[in-house]
C-alpha cells in the first residue's frame, strides 16, 4: 500500500464478550486510524469497551469470554484480522507493543526486568540471550532508568511503580514497534509521576515516529498529550473529533456531561452537574442511543441507533446523536 | 476479565453453585448411604457383627454371607455395617471439635496480632512440626486405646491446622475496611471477631471440615490397622483390615472388602470437599 | 549458604526447644508406672527399681528434663526399655532404607504431579485435566495402608511381579529396585496427587495473571508462557506444599513400611508401640520432629532460590 | 468553648516498624506520620492532599484511634481523644466517623444492609427494632437509595451505590465529623460526581465537618474550604484551597498542581519538570524530604527541615524559600 496508508486502521470492529451462556456486543462497529507519529486517544468509563477494542487489535481477547464478531484490522495497511494465535505471536511485541495499567502486577516477580525487557528480542529478533541483554540496557537508557547497567539483573518488586512503568515501555518498543497501544498506562501511578512518564511516551514517539494509540478515563490527560479522540459508551464511539475541537465544541450529551461533571484543579467550581444513574450493564443496554436512559434530551428516535455523522465541513468532528448530531435525520 | 464482570450481576451464592456441582450430588449420596448404614446398623446387618457363625472359618463370600466370614467366623459384612458407626462418630466428633477450638483460637490470634499471636502461633508451629499421624499414634499410645481418647487425639491433631487457616483468614478479612468501620462505629472486639470475621471465614472453615473428616475418618482406621483402634470385639474397618492382612495368603477378600468401603468413604468425603472448595474458589467459572 | 541454614536454624530454636518439651511431657502424661508397664505385674520389686533406676524416674521431674535436654544435646536419644539398645544406632542403621523410599515417592510425587497440574490448568476440562482429577481423589482419597494393602493383593499375590516382602536381601541393584517399586509407587501416588492440585490451582490463578498477559502481549510463544512464565511462579507453593506435607509422607511412610515389611522406622515405631517402648517412642518423635523443623527451614531456603522477592525484599 | 475548632490535631506521630530481610529479618521503621498539626472548625472541610505514602490515610486513621498513636495528640471538642478511656472512646466514636476509599471492602460481604446500617444504633442502644428500621429507610432515602435496598447484599449495588451505603453507616450514628478517606477515588467520573455532590449536600443539611483525604486536586476543590498538602508524612503547606492551588507557595504543591491534568488542550501539563522518583518512605531524605526533587533546593534545605510557618494569615508552608528567617 502506499505510503500514507496509516499505521493502525480500524474498520467497523465488533466484540462481543459472553456472560451466562449470552454473547453481548461489547464494541459496537469501532472504527478509527492512528497515523505515525499521532496519539488517538479513547476515552470513556469503565465498561464502554475502550479496553476490549485494545485487546482485539493484539488478539488477547480472553478465550471462550471474547471474541471479534467483525470488522478489520490492518497495520500499515496490511490485514492482521482473521489471522490464528500463531500467527499473532509473530505480531504482538513485534509490530505492536502494548503498555498496560498496572505496572506492580504486569511484571513477571520471579524474572529480572532485563530479560523481561530481552524476550520479545529473543523470539521476533533472534538474538542470543546475552545479545538481548545487552541490548535491554540501552534500552533502559532510552526510557530513562537511571543506572542502567546495575539494574539489569534486578527484579520488578525493586522498583517503584513509576520506574516499573518505564520497564513496560521499554520491553514493548524493544523491537521498535510502529505502533504502541496504551491501556490507562498512568492510571496507577501517581500524578507527578504520570507526568513523567506521559512525557516520555511523548518523546520516544517523536524520535521514532510510533503511532500512539492511548486508552485513558481521564479528559485531562487527553486534552494534555492526545492529537484525536474518540469518546466510547456502552460500545458505541458517541463523538470523534481533534482534540482542539472535541473541548472547544463537546456535542454529544454524553461528552458534555462527562466535562461538567468533573471537579477541575485550575479554576474555582462551586458547581458540578452529575450524571443521573448509572451505566447499565451489557445485558440491559437500551436498544438505539445507549446513553438514553441518562440522557437529559432523550426523544423518541432515540429508541433507534442513531449513525455516527459529521457535524462540520471537514467531517472530522462526528457524533452519534439524534438531537445534537447536524443534519443527521 | 474486568470488562466481563460489568455484564449482569455478579457473584452467584457459592450455595447456589455448591448445589449444581455433581461432585457434591455424587459426594453426598455416597454420604447418605453411609450415614444411614450407621444409624440403622441394628436393623439393615443380617447378623449380630460378633455372633460366630458355625461355618468355616475365613469363608469365601456366599448367599448366606455376602462378604464371607473372618478368622472367628463372624459375618464381614454385619461387621462392615457396625464398623461405620465407629468410623463415621470418630470422625464426626474430633472434627467438630477441632474445628471449634481452632477457628476461635485462631480468629483470636490473627484478630488481636501482637503477642497473643506470637504465643498462639509458636505454640501452633510447635504442634504441626509432628507428623499429624505419629502423633496421633503416640497420643492414643500414651492415653489408651478407648474411644473416648481416640476422638480426643485426633482432634488434638487436627487443631493446629484450623488455628493456622482460622488466623491466615482473618488476617486477610483485617486487610478489608468493614472491620476498621465496625471499630470506628464502637463495636466491641467480640462482637467483630465472631459477629462479622467468623461468618466471612466460615465457608473455608466448612470446605477444610470436610476435607479433614475424611483425615479423621482415615486416622481412625490406621489407629485401628496399627493396634490402637477401639478395643476388640467392636468391629472396625481398621481392625477387619488388620485381621485380614494377617490372613492375606489364606483370604486376601477379607483385607480388601472393608478397603473398599473405606475407599469409598474417602472419595465420597473428598467429592464434597473438593465440589465446596470449586464452589468457594471465586476462580472458578460460574 | 551453609551459614544462611545456620542462622535460620538458630531462629527455629525456640520451636525446637518447645518441640523437645512436649515430647518429654507427652511421654510422662502415661498413666501408671511405667516400670510396671514395661516389666507387667509379675515383675519383682527388685527388679522394677533397677528399671527406675536406670529410666532415672526416681529423680524429680525437672532434673529428668534437664538429663533429657543435656542427652539430646549430646545427641543422645536413651535406650531401648525393651533392648537395652541406643535407640540412636537402631534409627541409624534402617534410616537409609526409609530416606530412600521417601526420597523415591517425592521425585514421583515432583515429576508426575507438576507436568500433569500444569497440563490440566492449561486445558480446562480437557483430557489431562480430568486425569487430574481422578488421580488427585484416588490419591488424597486411599489410606497409605489400604492402597499398600491393595497392591499387594494386585501385584505381589495375584500377579507376581514385586515381592510380597519388600525386604531386600542382597545387595543386587535391581532386587533392589523391585523392592522398592511398590511401596515407592503407593507412596508417590499420594504425593502426586498432592503436586498434582497444587500445581493445577496455582497455574490456573497464575495464567489469569497480569504478567501473563504482558508475556503474550510480548509475543512470547504459548509454550514458554505457560512454562517460563506461569510456572516458575507456580512452583512457590509448590515448594511450600511439598515442606508442608513431609508430616504427611512421613505418617504415610510409615504405614507403608509395615504393609510391606520393608525395614525403616515405620517398623521401630510399630514394635515400640506394642510393646510399650517410652524410650524408643520419645526418640523418634523428637527425630521426626527435628526433621520437620528442619524441612521447613530448607523450604524457606528454597523459596529465596526461586522467589528473588523473598532475597532482596 | 464555642470558636474552639472541633478537632484539633497537635503534633501527632506515627511510626510503622516492621520486620523484612532475608534470610535474618531486621527491623525497619517508617515516620508515616511526622508531628502532624492541624485544626477544624465546626462544618468545615479540610482537604488532606498528597501522593500514595505519604500518610494522609494513616494521619485519619491515627486520629480516630483505629491505630495507636507513637505521639502528640488529637483533641474533639476539646477532649482529648487519645487518652479516652475504652468506654468513653465508644462514645466518642458516636461522634467521629469514617467513610473508605473502597466501597467494596468497607462492608461486611455477609450482613444485609438493613442489618449493617441498624447495628450501630442497637450497639450504642440509640435505637432497636421497628424504630431502627424506621431510622434506616430514613438514611436509605437521605443518601438516596430506595428502601428495597434493606433486605439485599453489599454485592448486589454498583461501586457508587456502595458508596452510598458507606456514607449512610457512617451517619448512622449522627456524627459531627467525618474522615472521608479518598471516597470517590474508585469510582468513574461520573459517580464521582453524584458521590462529591451528595457529601455536599449532607455536609450542608447537617452542618458536618470533613477532614477529606484525596489525591485529586480538583476534587479537593470542589469540596474543600480549606487544604493541607503532605510529603513524607509531613505538612508542607496549609491555607485556603483556592488560594493554595491557585498559588502554590512550596515547591511540591506547585509541582503538584502543574502536574494535575485539566481538560484543557490549552493547559496541557507541565510534562519535563524534573526526573525526580519520590524517596522511600523508609530511608527519607535529610533536611526537608523534598529537596533532591525542588529545583530551588540549597545545602540548607538538605542539612535542616523547614517548619510549617504562617506566611499570611490562613496560610503556612514549611520552606525555607519563605521563610528565611527561621532556623529551628
Amino acid at each position: 500500500m502506499s505510503a500514507a496508508s496509516p499505521a493502525l486502521s480500524v474498520d467497523t470492529l465488533t466484540t462481543e464478550i459472553r456472560s451466562r451462556g449470552t454473547w453481548y456486543q461489547a464494541v459496537r462497529a469501532v472504527s478509527f486510524q492512528v497515523h505515525a507519529r499521532e496519539t488517538v486517544a479513547l476515552v470513556g468509563e469503565s465498561g464502554c469497551g475502550k479496553s476490549l477494542t485494545a485487546l482485539s487489535i493484539m488478539g488477547l481477547l480472553p478465550l471462550g469470554v471474547g471474541r471479534i464478531a467483525g470488522g478489520a484490522i490492518a497495520l500499515d495497511g496490511e490485514a492482521v484480522s482473521g489471522r490464528s494465535d500463531a500467527q499473532m505471536e509473530k505480531i504482538r511485541g513485534n509490530r505492536i507493543g502494548m503498555v498496560f495499567q498496572e505496572p506492580m502486577t504486569s511484571l513477571n516477580p520471579v524474572l529480572s526486568v532485563g530479560f523481561q525487557i530481552a524476550e520479545p528480542l529473543i523470539y521476533h529478533r533472534g538474538l542470543s540471550r546475552r545479545a538481548a541483554e545487552a541490548r535491554a540496557i540501552e534500552l533502559m537508557h532510552l526510557v530513562r532508568i537511571p543506572s542502567a547497567a546495575e539494574r539489569v539483573g534486578a527484579y520488578p518488586h525493586q522498583f517503584s511503580g513509576g520506574m516499573r512503568q518505564r520497564v513496560m515501555i521499554a520491553l514493548a518498543l524493544a523491537c521498535a514497534p510502529k505502533v504502541l497501544i496504551a491501556d490507562e498506562p498512568t492510571t496507577a501511578l501517581d500524578v507527578t509521576i504520570q507526568a513523567q512518564v506521559l512525557a516520555l511516551i511523548a518523546g520516544l514517539q517523536k524520535s521514532a515516529d510510533l503511532a500512539v494509540l492511548l486508552i485513558t478515563h481521564n479528559l485531562g490527560v487527553v486534552a494534555s498529550v492526545a492529537d484525536r479522540v474518540l469518546v466510547m459508551y456502552g460500545g458505541d464511539v458517541v463523538e470523534s473529533a481533534a482534540v482542539r475541537d472535541l473541548f472547544a465544541r463537546p456535542t454529544h450529551p454524553y461528552t458534555s456531561a462527562l466535562l461538567a461533571a468533573m471537579p477541575r484543579a485550575d479554576r474555582s467550581s462551586a458547581v458540578i452537574a452529575p450524571i443521573p444513574g448509572q451505566v447499565p450493564t451489557l445485558a440491559d443496554m437500551p436498544a438505539g442511543c445507549r446513553f438514553q436512559s441518562r440522557c437529559p434530551l432523550r426523544e423518541e428516535r432515540c429508541a433507534q441507533r442513531p449513525s455516527l455523522t459529521a457535524i462540520d465541513a471537514a467531517g472530522t468532528h462526528q457524533v452519534r446523536c439524534w438531537v445534537r448530531g447536524g443534519a443527521s435525520s | 476479565m474486568s470488562a466481563a464482570t460489568t455484564v449482569g450481576p455478579a457473584r452467584v451464592s457459592t450455595w447456589t453453585r455448591a448445589r449444581g456441582n455433581p461432585a457434591i450430588i455424587a459426594g453426598s449420596i455416597i454420604c447418605l448411604i453411609l450415614v444411614i448404614m450407621a444409624l440403622f446398623a441394628p436393623w439393615i446387618a443380617p447378623y449380630d457383627p460378633n455372633k460366630q457363625m458355625l461355618g468355616p472359618q475365613l469363608a469365601d463370600p456366599s448367599r448366606a454371607h455376602w462378604l464371607g466370614l473372618d478368622s472367628f467366623g463372624r459375618d464381614v459384612f454385619s461387621r462392615i455395617i457396625w464398623g461405620a458407626r465407629i468410623s463415621l462418630w470418630v470422625g464426626v466428633v474430633a472434627t467438630v471439635m477441632a474445628m471449634i477450638a481452632g477457628s476461635a483460637i485462631g480468629i483470636v490470634a490473627g484478630y488481636f496480632g501482637g503477642a497473643i499471636d506470637r504465643v498462639i502461633s509458636g505454640v501452633t508451629d510447635i504442634l504441626l512440626s509432628f507428623p499429624q499421624l505419629v502423633m496421633g499414634l503416640l497420643l492414643v499410645a500414651v492415653l489408651g486405646a478407648s474411644i473416648g481418647n481416640i476422638i480426643l487425639a485426633i482432634a488434638i491433631t487436627a487443631v493446629p491446622a484450623f488455628i493456622r487457616l482460622a488466623r491466615g483468614s482473618t488476617l486477610a478479612m483485617r486487610e478489608r475496611d468493614f472491620i476498621d468501620a465496625g471499630r470506628a462505629l464502637g463495636f466491641s472486639d467480640m462482637r467483630i471477631m465472631f459477629a462479622h470475621v467468623a461468618p466471612n471465614i466460615l465457608d473455608e472453615i466448612i470446605v477444610m471440615g470436610s476435607l479433614w473428616l475424611a483425615t479423621a475418618i482415615r486416622t481412625e482406621s490406621t489407629l485401628a490397622f496399627i493396634g490402637l483402634g477401639v478395643p476388640p470385639p467392636t468391629a472396625t474397618w481398621g481392625g477387619i483390615i488388620r485381621e485380614g492382612f494377617e490372613y492375606l495368603n489364606d483370604n486376601y477378600l477379607l483385607a480388601v472388602f472393608p478397603s473398599l468401603a473405606i475407599l469409598i468413604t474417602m472419595i465420597g468425603l473428598n467429592l464434597i470437599g473438593d465440589g465446596l472448595r470449586d464452589a468457594t474458589d471465586p476462580r472458578a467459572p460460574q | 549458604m551453609l551459614l544462611f541454614i545456620a542462622k535460620r536454624l538458630l531462629l527455629a530454636i525456640p520451636t525446637l526447644f518447645g518441640v523437645l518439651t512436649l515430647v518429654f511431657f507427652l511421654v510422662r502424661i502415661v498413666p501408671g508406672d511405667p516400670a510396671l508397664v514395661v516389666l507387667g505385674d509379675q515383675a519383682s520389686p527388685a527388679a522394677l527399681d533397677a528399671l527406675r533406676e536406670r529410666l532415672g524416674l526416681n529423680k524429680p521431674v525437672l532434673v529428668q528434663y534437664a538429663d533429657y535436654l543435656t542427652s539430646i544435646a549430646h545427641g543422645d536419644l536413651g535406650r531401648s526399655l525393651t533392648t537395652n539398645r541406643p535407640v540412636m544406632g537402631d534409627m541409624l542403621s534402617v534410616l537409609p532404607y526409609t530416606i530412600e523410599l521417601t526420597l523415591a515417592s517425592l521425585v514421583i510425587g515432583l515429576l508426575g504431579g507438576v507436568p500433569l497440574g500444569v497440563m490440566a490448568a492449561v486445558k480446562r476440562n480437557g483430557i489431562a485435566d480430568w486425569l487430574a482429577r481422578i488421580v488427585s481423589l484416588i490419591g488424597l482419597s486411599f489410606p497409605a495402608f489400604v492402597s499398600g494393602v491393595l497392591l499387594l493383593v494386585l501385584f505381589a499375590i495375584q500377579v507376581r511381579w514385586f515381592p510380597v516382602i519388600s525386604a531386600p536381601r542382597s545387595g543386587d541393584a535391581l532386587e533392589r529396585l523391585r523392592a522398592l517399586a511398590l511401596p515407592a509407587i503407593n507412596l508417590g501416588v499420594i504425593m502426586i496427587a498432592y503436586v498434582t492440585r497444587v500445581t493445577r490451582s496455582g497455574m490456573l490463578s497464575a495464567l489469569g495473571e497480569d504478567y501473563v498477559r504482558t508475556a503474550r502481549a510480548k509475543g512470547v510463544p504459548a509454550r514458554a508462557v505457560v512454562w517460563r512464565h506461569a510456572l516458575r511462579n507456580v512452583l512457590i507453593p509448590v515448594v511450600t506444599i511439598v515442606g508442608l506435607n513431609l508430616g504427611v509422607l512421613i505418617g504415610n511412610s510409615v504405614l507403608t513400611e509395615i504393609v510391606f515389611s520393608r525395614p525403616g522406622l515405620g517398623k521401630i515405631i510399630v514394635n515400640a508401640l506394642n510393646t510399650r517402648d517410652y524410650a524408643t517412642l520419645q526418640g523418634m518423635m523428637v527425630v521426626f520432629a527435628f526433621a520437620i523443623v528442619v524441612a521447613n527451614v530448607l523450604t524457606d531456603l528454597v523459596y529465596g532460590l526461586v522467589d528473588p522477592r523473598v532475597k532482596t525484599a | 468553648m464555642s470558636d474552639a475548632p472541633l478537632l484539633a490535631i497537635d503534633r501527632l506521630t506515627k511510626v510503622f516498624v516492621t520486620r523484612r530481610g532475608f534470610p535474618i529479618p531486621r527491623t525497619v521503621s517508617v515516620r508515616a506520620v511526622d508531628s502532624v498539626s492541624l485544626t477544624l472548625g465546626r462544618g468545615e472541610a479540610l482537604g488532606i492532599v498528597g501522593e500514595s505514602g505519604c500518610g494522609k490515610s494513616t494521619l485519619a486513621r491515627v486520629a480516630l484511634r483505629l491505630l495507636p498513636p507513637d505521639g502528640g495528640g488529637v483533641r474533639l471538642d476539646g477532649e482529648d481523644v487519645l487518652a479516652a478511656s475504652p468506654a468513653r472512646l465508644r462514645q466518642l466514636r458516636v461522634r467521629m466517623q469514617i467513610v473508605f476509599q473502597d466501597p467494596a471492602s468497607a462492608l461486611d460481604p455477609r450482613q444485609r444492609i438493613g442489618c449493617s446500617l441498624a447495628e450501630p444504633m442497637r450497639v450504642h442502644g440509640i435505637a432497636r427494632g421497628a424504630a431502627a428500621i424506621t431510622r434506616v429507610r430514613a438514611l436509605l432515602d437521605e443518601v438516596g437509595l430506595p428502601a428495597t435496598a434493606l433486605d439485599r447484599f453489599p454485592h448486589e449495588f454498583s461501586g457508587g451505590q456502595r458508596q452510598r451505603i458507606g456514607i449512610a453507616r457512617a451517619l448512622a450514628l449522627g456524627p459531627d465529623l467525618i474522615f472521608a478517606d479518598e471516597p470517590v477515588s474508585a469510582l468513574d467520573v461520573s459517580v464521582q460526581a453524584q458521590i462529591l455532590a451528595l457529601l455536599a449536600d449532607l455536609k450542608a443539611r447537617r452542618n458536618l465537618s470533613f477532614v477529606f483525604i484525596s489525591h485529586d486536586l480538583g476534587v479537593i476543590r470542589y469540596f474543600c474550604q480549606r487544604a493541607a498538602v503532605m510529603y513524607l508524612g509531613r505538612v508542607v503547606e496549609t491555607g485556603p484551597a483556592d488560594a493554595l492551588l491557585d498559588t502554590p507557595l512550596h515547591p511540591y504543591t506547585d509541582l503538584l498542581r502543574r502536574s494535575s491534568p485539566v481538560p484543557d488542550p490549552a493547559a496541557a501539563i507541565a510534562m519535563q519538570l524534573q526526573e525526580g522518583e519520590p524517596p522511600s518512605p523508609i530511608n527519607p531524605p535529610s533536611g526537608c524530604h523534598f529537596h533532591p526533587r525542588c529545583p530551588h533546593a540549597t545545602d540548607h534545605c538538605r542539612a535542616v527541615a523547614p517548619s510549617l510557618v504562617e506566611i499570611t494569615p490562613g496560610r503556612s508552608v514549611a520552606c525555607h524559600l519563605h521563610a528565611p528567617a527561621t532556623h529551628t
